[in-house]
C-alpha cells in the first residue's frame, strides 16, 4: 500500500526529502510506523491527522529536533537532497538549512531586531564595522519584509518582541527563520494559537514563500490544508495512510479512513 | 448547624489573622529595637565628680591640641594624665595620639598654681608629677608646645591665653566632689552608701535625708557641713572630723586629705550612629573610629564570594537542567546539593578552618572565608538557578536550536538570559546569607578590622564585627550601631533585588 | 669621578658594617612557662623577631611551675610565670615584673552589696553559697556567670580566688551561665538580676555602662592604682624569670627590655593585661 | 565542526565538574570531620561520650560526655517548633487562602525580611528583649531553654511559612472547588481538604526548619545560658551541640579540641538524618501532588 502511494506521489523522482520505512519509538511506544514518502521541492506539503497521530513527530524528524528527547529510537531512512539525515550530517548545518516554526509563537525575550538577528549572529555574522552592521540591518529588514511584518514593527525594532500580538509574534518567528536563509520551512501548526485575521495573514504569506522555499506544514485545520497546500499526507496512529495531491485527498480519497476523517467522523 | 460551622470559621480566621499580624508585629519589634538602639545610646555613668563645670578653675585653663569630641574633663582624668596613668588618649576620647602632659615649671608662680590645682592647696601630699610630664618655663612656651603637638595637654593661666591661645582649645574642668567622713562609708554587712542619682544628691544637700541608713549606709545622722566663707567648698579637716559629715569639696583637696567621696550615678544619652561612624576607619578593636574598612571588607568578601559561587552555581544548575539524564548520577548530585544546603554554618566553619586555613595553608583571610562562604551559598544558587532554568519554556530552546544554534549557544544566549531574574534572586539570597554569617567566618576569615590588603589578609566582616564588639566587651553601643548598618544593607539588597527582578520581569 | 666612586664604595661598606652591628642578636631560643602570659609573650616575640631578624624564639606554654623547673634545669633560658616565686626559687632565679593582671567581680545592680570577701567569692563560684541572703543581701538566688573553660581568665580566677580554699583541681559550680568572652559576661551580669561574674579589670567599665556594678573585695576598690600598689586581692604580677640576673647583651635581656619598653607595654595593653606604671 | 564538538564536550565536562562540587564538598566535610573527631574515641568510649552528662574537658582527669548537649539541642528544637509550627501554619494559610493582595504583600515582605536578619542580630535582640520578657513572666535568669526556643522559633518561622504557602498553593484548584461545592465552609475546606493534601509538603518544611534550628549557633549562644549541664526545666540554662563547639573552639587544645570535632560529628549525623527524612518527604509530596492532578 505504501508502495502505491510512493508511486503515485506528485513529486516522484527528485524529492527534497525521501523518506523510506521510517519507524520511531518513544521508549516502548511506537510513534511512527513505516512511513515512506517523498516531499517535493518548492511546494507546500500539508500533514493532517488527529492529535497524537504522529504528524508533528514526523515533522520534527526532518529537522532532527527529536534528538533532544531521551529514550528515542529511530529506524529507516530519510534523505535530504539525497543525503542521509542520520548519517554523517552536521546537525547544526542541517538546521540552518531547514528552518522550523512552532505551534506557539516563541519569540526570545529580547528586542524584535535581536530576535531576527539571532540566527545570523550564532552563525558567526558579526556587526563590528559599520559595513557589517549595515549588512545585518538589511538582512533583518529583508527578513521582516518577507514575513510581511516590517511595516507593522519598523518603528519599534528595538522594543521587546514580547510586546507584539500573537499573530505578529508568529510572523516574527517566521522572519527569524528566514534570516538564516534556509532552504526548507517546517511549520508545526503555525496558526493554531492565532485568531482568524492573523491566520489569514500567515496563509497569504505562505503563498509568497512557496516561490523560494520548500514548505512542510502540519495542521489539523483541514480547510487550511485545502487552502494552502499542493499535496497532503494523512497520518493515523503513526502510519501515513494516504499521501496525494491535495485536491485528490479532499475530493477523491482512496482510503476509507481518510474519507471518514475528512468528512469529520472522527478526530 | 451551619451557624456553628460559620461561627467556627469566624473564630479560626480570627486566630489566623491575629497570628499573621503578630508575625509582622514581631518583625516590627525587632527592627524597631535594633534601629532605636543603633541610633540612640543611653548609658549609666558613675563617677565621683559632680556635674559642675568650671571653665577657668582657680584662674587656670586646661588647653589641648584638639578636644576630639570631649566636652569637659573630669578631675580624676586630668590627675591621671599628670601622674602616668594614661599613655595615650584612647581611654579618654576618640583619639589615639600619645598623651603629652605639659606643665609650667612649678618653680614659677603659674606653675605652682597648677600644682595646687592638681595636688591640692595643702601641698603635694606625697603625689609626684608623672615621668611623662614635660615642664615648660612659661605659659607661652607651654602653649606653643600644645599647639605643635597633637595629643598635648597643658594647664596655663587663663590670662595667658589671649593671642597666644590661638590654635588650641580649652576644656572646662569638673572637680567638685561630695566628700564624707570615714564613718559614712564604713561597710555594714558588706554594704555601704549606694551610688547616688542627681536627685538623691539634691535631697541630701538640701537636708531632706536625715540618716545615712536611707541611702544604704550605716545608721548615722547626716551632718551637712557649711562651706567656708566666700567659697563653695568646706575645709577637708572639718569633713574628716564630723560624725556622718558630708560636704562639697574639690577632688584635689579630698584626695590630698585622704577623704572618701560618694559616687554619683547618672544616665548619658546621645546619638549613636553618625555619618562619621560610616566613613572613619575603626581603631582600638572598634572602640573608637568607625566601620568604613569593615564595610569595605564586607563588600570585598561579597564580591569575591559571588565571583566564585555564581559561575559554579549557575554552571551546576545548567548541567542538572540541560545535560544530565535522569539516573543515579543526577540523584547523587541532587543529594549532594540538598545535603550541603542543610549543613549548619558551624560545621562549615570547622571544615573551612581545617581545610582552607590549615591544610591548604591559606591562613585566616579573605580567601579562606570566601571559599567557605561559597560552599555555604552554593546550594541556594544551584537550586534557584535550576528552578529558573526549568521555568524557561522548552519552545524557546527549540526555537534557537531550530535556527541552527548549538546547545551551548542556546544555553548562553537564550536559556540563561531568560532565566536571569530567577538566577539573580538566587544570587541575592546567597548574598543575604553570606552577609549575615558569623559562626563560619570567625574560624576562617580572621578578625583584623583593618582594610584587607590581599586574598590572604585577615579581614573582619560586619556581622563578625557586631559579634566581637559585643562579645569582647568593646562597646555595646557600637555593636548595635553596626547591627543597624548590617540590617540596612540586608534590606537594601532585598529591596534592590526585588526592583531589579521586577524590572527584568517587566520586560517580558 | 674616581674619587666619587671610592667614596660611594666606602659609604656602602660602612652601611654594611652598621647593619651588621645592628643584627648582632641571633640564634634560636626556647622560652616557656605560664600559659597566662602566653598571649602577650607570643605577640611580643612576633614583634621582637621582626626587629631582630636573626633571632628565632619559641615559647612553650607548659605552666608556671613546670616552666620554672625547666628554667632551673637549663632547658629554657627564660621562663614566664604568673605565680610568685618561692623563697627557695628566689635564691637562683631572678623575676622581672613585666605586666600586671587584675580581675574584677561584677554584679547586677539588683545586688545591693558593695563589698565581698575573697573567701565568699570562692564559696559562690564553687556553689557553696547560693543565696545573697547568706551574705547579708536580699533573699534572692545567686546567678553565677562564669567564663568558658578554655579561657585563661577562667583559670586565673580559680588560681587567685578559689585555689587557696578549694585546691588545685578546678571545680567551679556547673550551674552557671557560661559566657564566651568578657563582653558577654558584662552583658549577662548587667541584664540578669542577682547575677555575679568576673571580668578583666579593663572590662568593668562596659559593665557599669550597661548598668552593672563592680564590687570591692575585702574592702579594696578595683582601681589600677590599687593593682599597682598590690592592694587589690584579685591581681597578680606576671614575670619573666631568668637564672641569675639577665646578662647585658644577651637576647634574654634584650627581650625583657623590649617588653618593658613603651612598645612592649603597648603590646601588653593590647592583649588586655595591665601595663606596669610608667617610671 | 570537530573543534565545535570538542568544545561542546569540554564545556559539558566543566559543567559536570561544577555540578559535582557540592557533592565533593559534602564528601570532604565528612572525611575531615571524622578524621579529626574520631581519634577521641580511642581514649573515650563512644558510649561514654554519647551517654554521659559529665563535661569537664579541662579538669585534671578530663570527662567528655555530651548527653546534656544532645538533650539541649533536642529540647530547644522541639520547643522552638512547638511555637513556630502553629504560627507558621496559620500565616501560611492566611497568605495562601485569606489575604488580600495588599495584606499578603506586606506580610510576605515581613517574612522575607525576618529570613534575612543575621543571627547575631537575633542574638542581640534575644539578650535585650526576649530574655527580659521570659525572666519577667516565668522567672529564672532569662538565659534559658525557653528564651533560646523563642529566638529559634522566630528564626524558623519564615521557612515554615514559605513552605506551607507553597504547598497549599500547589493543591489543585479542583479539590478546593469540589469541597466548596459540597457546601463546606472555607475553613472546613482548608483544614479538611487543603492542609491534609499539602501535608507532606508542610512536614518537609517543618523538618527543614528543624534542621535550621538544630544548626543555629550564634543566636542561641547569646541567649541559652550555656551551662554544661542538662536543662533543669523551661527556665533552666541550656547548651546545645553547636554552642558546645563554638564556646571552647578559640582556645581548646589536644583532646579538648578533638572532642569539639567529635561533637561536630554528632551534629553532622543528626543533620544528615534529618536531610534524608526531608528528601523522602519531599519525594512523597511531589508524587502526591502529581497524583492529585491526575484525580
Amino acid at each position: 500500500m505504501t508502495e502505491t502511494i510512493k508511486a503515485e506521489s506528485p513529486a516522484a523522482g527528485n524529492g527534497k526529502f525521501d523518506v523510506d520505512g521510517l519507524d520511531l519509538w518513544y521508549g516502548p511506544a511506537q510513534a511512527l510506523k513505516g512511513v515512506t514518502m517523498r516531499i517535493a521541492g518548492n511546494s507546500i506539503t500539508a500533514l493532517i491527522g488527529p492529535s497524537g497521530c504522529g504528524k508533528s513527530t514526523f515533522l520534527r524528524v526532518l529537522d532532527r529536533m527529536n534528538d533532544l528527547i531521551d529514550g528515542i529510537r529511530i529506524e529507516g531512512k530519510v534523505l535530504y537532497d539525497g543525503v542521509d539525515l542520520f548519517g554523517q550530517v552536521d546537525v547544526i548545518e542541517l538546521r540552518k538549512k531547514i528552518g522550523m516554526v512552532f505551534q506557539k509563537p516563541n519569540p526570545f525575550p529580547m528586542s524584535i531586531y535581536d530576535n531576527v538577528a539571532y540566527g545570523p549572529r550564532v552563525h558567526g555574522l558579526r556587526a563590528r564595522t559599520p559595513a557589517e552592521r549595515r549588512r545585518l540591518d538589511e538582512l533583518v529588514e529583508k527578513s521582516l519584509a518577507n514575513a510581511a511584518l516590517l511595516d507593522e514593527v519598523k518603528d519599534r525594532l528595538h522594543k521587546s518582541a514580547l510586546g507584539l500580538s500573537g499573530g505578529q509574534q508568529q510572523r516574527l518567528c517566521i522572519a527569524r527563520v528566514l534570516a538564516v536563509e534556509p532552504d526548507v520551512l517546517l511549520m508545526d501548526e503555525p496558526t493554531s494559537a492565532l485568531d482568524p485575521i492573523s491566520t489569514s495573514k500567515i496563509e497569504g504569506l505562505l503563498d509568497e514563500l512557496k516561490k523560494s522555499y520548500t514548505i512542510v506544514i502540519v495542521t489539523h485545520n483541514m480547510q487550511q490544508a485545502g487552502r494552502v497546500s499542493d499535496s497532503t499526507g494523512f497520518f493515523l496512529h503513526g502510519e501515513l495512510v494516504e499521501y496525494a495531491p491535495t485536491k485528490e485527498i479532499f475530493f477523491n480519497p482512496r482510503d476509507e479512513r481518510t474519507e471518514n476523517y475528512i468528512s469529520g467522523r472522527f478526530g | 448547624m451551619p451557624n456553628r460551622s460559620v461561627a467556627r470559621e469566624k473564630t479560626a480566621f480570627g486566630i489566623i489573622r491575629f497570628l499573621s499580624v503578630f508575625t509582622v508585629a514581631i518583625l516590627a519589634l525587632i527592627m524597631g529595637f535594633i534601629l532605636y538602639k543603633g541610633l540612640r545610646y543611653s548609658n549609666e555613668v558613675r563617677g565621683t565628680v559632680l556635674p559642675y563645670e568650671e571653665a577657668s578653675p582657680d584662674g587656670l585653663s586646661i588647653v589641648v591640641n584638639d578636644r576630639e569630641g570631649l566636652e569637659s574633663l573630669e578631675f580624676p582624668v586630668l590627675f591621671g594624665m599628670y601622674t602616668d596613668e594614661y599613655i595615650n588618649w584612647s581611654k579618654i576620647s576618640a583619639d589615639e595620639h600619645e598623651l603629652l602632659p605639659v606643665a609650667i615649671d612649678p618653680a614659677a608662680p603659674d606653675g605652682a598654681k597648677a600644682e595646687r590645682l592638681l595636688f591640692g592647696e595643702s601641698g603635694r601630699a606625697g603625689a609626684e608629677w608623672g615621668s611623662s610630664v614635660r615642664f615648660a618655663p612659661d605659659a607661652a612656651s607651654a602653649l606653643a608646645l600644645v599647639r605643635a603637638t597633637p595629643g598635648a595637654v597643658a594647664i596655663v593661666p587663663s590670662a595667658a591665653l589671649g593671642a597666644a591661645g590661638k590654635g588650641v582649645q580649652t576644656l572646662p574642668l569638673r572637680r567638685m566632689t561630695l566628700a564624707v567622713s570615714e564613718d559614712v562609708v564604713a561597710l555594714v554587712d558588706n554594704r555601704s552608701v549606694e551610688d547616688l542619682s542627681d536627685a538623691a544628691i539634691d535631697r541630701l544637700l538640701k537636708g531632706s535625708i536625715a540618716n545615712w541608713k536611707e541611702l544604704g549606709g550605716p545608721d548615722l545622722a547626716v551632718s551637712i557641713l557649711p562651706a567656708s566663707p566666700g567659697g563653695m567648698t568646706a575645709p577637708a579637716a572639718a569633713i574628716a572630723q564630723a560624725k556622718g559629715g558630708v560636704a562639697r569639696i574639690y577632688a584635689s583637696e579630698a584626695q590630698a586629705a585622704g577623704l572618701s567621696t560618694l559616687t554619683r550615678k547618672g544616665v548619658e544619652r546621645g546619638w549613636n550612629l553618625s555619618f562619621r561612624y560610616l566613613v572613619e576607619a575603626p581603631r582600638l578593636s572598634g572602640k573608637v573610629g568607625g566601620i568604613s574598612t569593615i564595610i569595605l571588607n564586607t563588600f570585598f568578601m561579597l564580591i569575591l564570594t559571588i565571583a566564585m559561587a555564581a559561575p559554579i552555581g549557575v554552571a551546576a544548575a545548567v548541567y542538572l537542567v540541560e545535560y544530565a539524564k535522569q539516573g543515579p548520577l543526577v540523584r547523587l548530585l541532587r543529594l549532594g546539593t540538598e545535603t550541603l544546603a542543610g549543613i549548619p554554618s558551624i560545621i562549615f566553619g570547622l571544615f573551612g578552618f581545617l581545610f582552607f586555613v590549615d591544610i591548604l595553608g591559606f591562613g585566616f583571610g579573605l580567601l579562606s572565608g570566601c571559599l567557605t562562604l561559597t560552599l555555604m551559598i552554593l546550594p541556594t544558587i544551584v537550586r534557584t538557578s535550576e528552578e529558573a532554568l526549568k521555568a524557561v519554556p522548552r519552545s524557546l530552546r527549540e526555537g534557537s536550536l531550530a535556527l541552527g544554534a548549538t546547545k551551548l549557544q542556546t544555553i548562553a544566549r537564550v536559556a540563561i538570559p531568560a532565566a536571569a531574574p530567577g538566577i539573580l534572586t538566587g544570587l541575592i539570597l546567597g548574598i543575604g546569607r553570606a552577609v549575615g554569617e558569623t559562626a563560619a567566618l570567625i574560624f576562617t576569615m580572621g578578625s583584623d578590622y583593618k582594610l584587607a590588603k590581599g586574598l590572604f589578609s585577615s579581614a573582619r566582616a560586619l556581622s563578625s564585627h557586631v559579634y566581637l564588639l559585643f562579645a569582647e566587651g568593646i562597646s555595646f553601643d557600637r555593636a548595635f550601631s553596626t547591627a543597624t548598618v548590617l540590617i540596612l544593607i540586608v534590606l537594601a539588597f532585598n529591596f534592590g533585588a526585588r526592583r531589579l527582578v521586577g524590572r527584568m520581569g517587566g520586560m517580558k | 669621578m674616581k674619587r666619587l666612586c671610592s667614596a660611594g664604595i666606602a659609604l656602602a661598606f660602612s652601611l654594611v658594617a652598621a647593619s651588621g652591628a645592628f643584627a648582632q642578636l641571633s640564634g634560636s631560643f626556647t622560652f616557656g612557662g605560664s600559659t597566662t602570659v602566653a598571649p602577650f609573650v607570643y605577640a611580643a616575640i612576633e614583634q621582637f623577631q621582626k626587629d631582630n631578624t636573626g633571632v628565632k624564639i619559641s615559647y612553650e606554654g607548659t605552666g608556671s611551675g613546670a616552666g620554672l623547673t625547666s628554667l632551673a634545669a637549663g632547658q629554657y633560658s627564660l621562663a614566664g610565670s604568673s605565680a610568685e616565686l618561692s623563697a627557695d626559687q628566689l635564691k637562683t632565679l631572678v623575676p622581672t615584673t613585666v605586666a600586671l593582671d587584675g580581675l574584677t567581680p561584677v554584679v547586677n545592680k539588683s545586688v545591693k552589696l558593695s563589698n565581698i570577701s575573697k573567701a565568699n567569692l570562692a564559696a559562690i563560684f564553687t556553689g557553696k553559697i547560693t543565696n545573697w541572703k547568706e551574705l547579708g543581701g536580699a533573699d534572692s538566688k545567686i546567678v553565677v556567670v562564669n567564663r568558658d573553660e578554655s579561657s585563661g581568665t577562667y583559670k586565673a580566677f580559680w588560681e587567685i580566688v578559689c585555689q587557696k580554699d578549694y585546691g588545685k583541681a578546678i571545680a567551679y559550680t556547673k550551674d552557671a551561665i557560661v559566657a564566651k568572652e568578657n563582653g558577654e559576661v558584662a552583658a549577662k551580669v548587667a541584664s540578669t538580676p542577682g547575677s555575679i561574674g568576673y571580668v578583666g579589670m579593663a572590662f568593668a567599665e562596659e559593665v557599669i555602662k550597661a548598668g552593672g556594678r563592680s564590687l570591692m573585695v575585702d574592702g579594696v576598690k578595683d582601681t589600677i592604682a590599687n593593682v599597682v600598689a598590690k592592694k587589690w586581692p584579685i591581681s597578680r604580677s606576671l614575670y619573666l624569670v631568668t637564672k641569675g640576673a639577665p646578662v647585658a647583651g644577651s637576647v634574654e635581656k634584650a627581650f625583657i627590655d623590649f617588653i618593658l619598653s613603651a612598645k612592649g607595654q603597648a603590646i601588653v595593653k593590647s592583649t588586655d593585661f595591665i601595663p606596669l606604671p610608667k617610671n | 565542526m570537530k573543534l565545535r564538538k570538542s568544545l561542546e564536550k569540554g564545556a559539558e565536562g566543566l559543567l559536570l565538574f561544577c555540578a559535582l562540587l557540592s557533592t565533593l564538598a559534602v564528601l570532604f566535610i565528612t572525611i575531615f570531620l571524622f578524621h579529626r573527631g574520631l581519634p577521641l574515641f580511642r581514649k573515650v568510649p563512644i558510649a561514654e561520650f554519647l551517654f554521659s552528662t559529665d563535661w569537664s574537658p579541662t579538669a585534671a582527669s578530663p570527662k567528655y560526655g555530651i548527653l546534656s548537649f544532645i538533650l539541649g539541642s533536642f529540647y530547644v528544637t522541639a520547643l522552638a517548633l512547638a511555637f513556630a509550627v502553629p504560627v507558621g501554619l496559620a500565616v501560611g494559610v492566611y497568605l495562601a487562602e485569606l489575604a488580600e493582595k495588599k495584606a499578603s504583600r506586606a506580610i510576605r515582605s515581613a517574612v522575607e525580611i525576618l529570613a534575612g536578619i543575621p543571627s547575631v542580630v537575633y542574638g542581640l535582640f534575644g539578650i535585650a528583649i526576649i530574655s527580659a520578657v521570659t525572666r519577667t513572666l516565668f522567672g529564672g535568669t532569662g538565659y534559658s531553654l525557653l528564651s533560646a526556643s523563642i529566638v529559634l522559633a522566630i528564626m524558623t518561622l519564615p521557612t515554615i511559612i514559605n513552605v506551607t504557602e507553597v504547598s497549599l498553593r500547589a493543591v489543585p484548584h479542583e479539590l478546593k472547588e469540589g469541597s466548596l461545592a459540597l457546601g463546606a465552609t472555607h475553613w472546613q475546606t482548608i483544614y479538611k481538604v487543603l492542609v491534609p493534601t499539602a501535608r507532606s509538603g508542610i512536614i518537609a518544611g517543618v523538618v527543614l526548619g528543624m534542621g535550621r534550628a538544630i544548626g543555629e549557633t550564634m543566636a542561641v549562644l547569646m541567649v541559652g545560658g550555656n551551662a554544661p549541664i542538662p536543662p533543669s526545666g523551661l527556665t533552666g540554662k541550656v547548651r546545645t551541640l553547636t554552642m558546645n563547639i563554638i564556646t571552647d573552639m578559640s582556645y581548646a587544645k589536644d583532646d579538648h579540641l578533638t572532642s569539639l570535632f567529635a561533637t561536630g560529628i554528632v551534629l553532622f549525623v543528626f543533620i544528615l538524618t534529618l536531610n534524608l527524612v526531608v528528601q523522602l518527604a519531599l519525594k512523597r509530596t511531589i508524587s502526591s501532588v502529581e497524583g492529585g492532578q491526575g484525580a
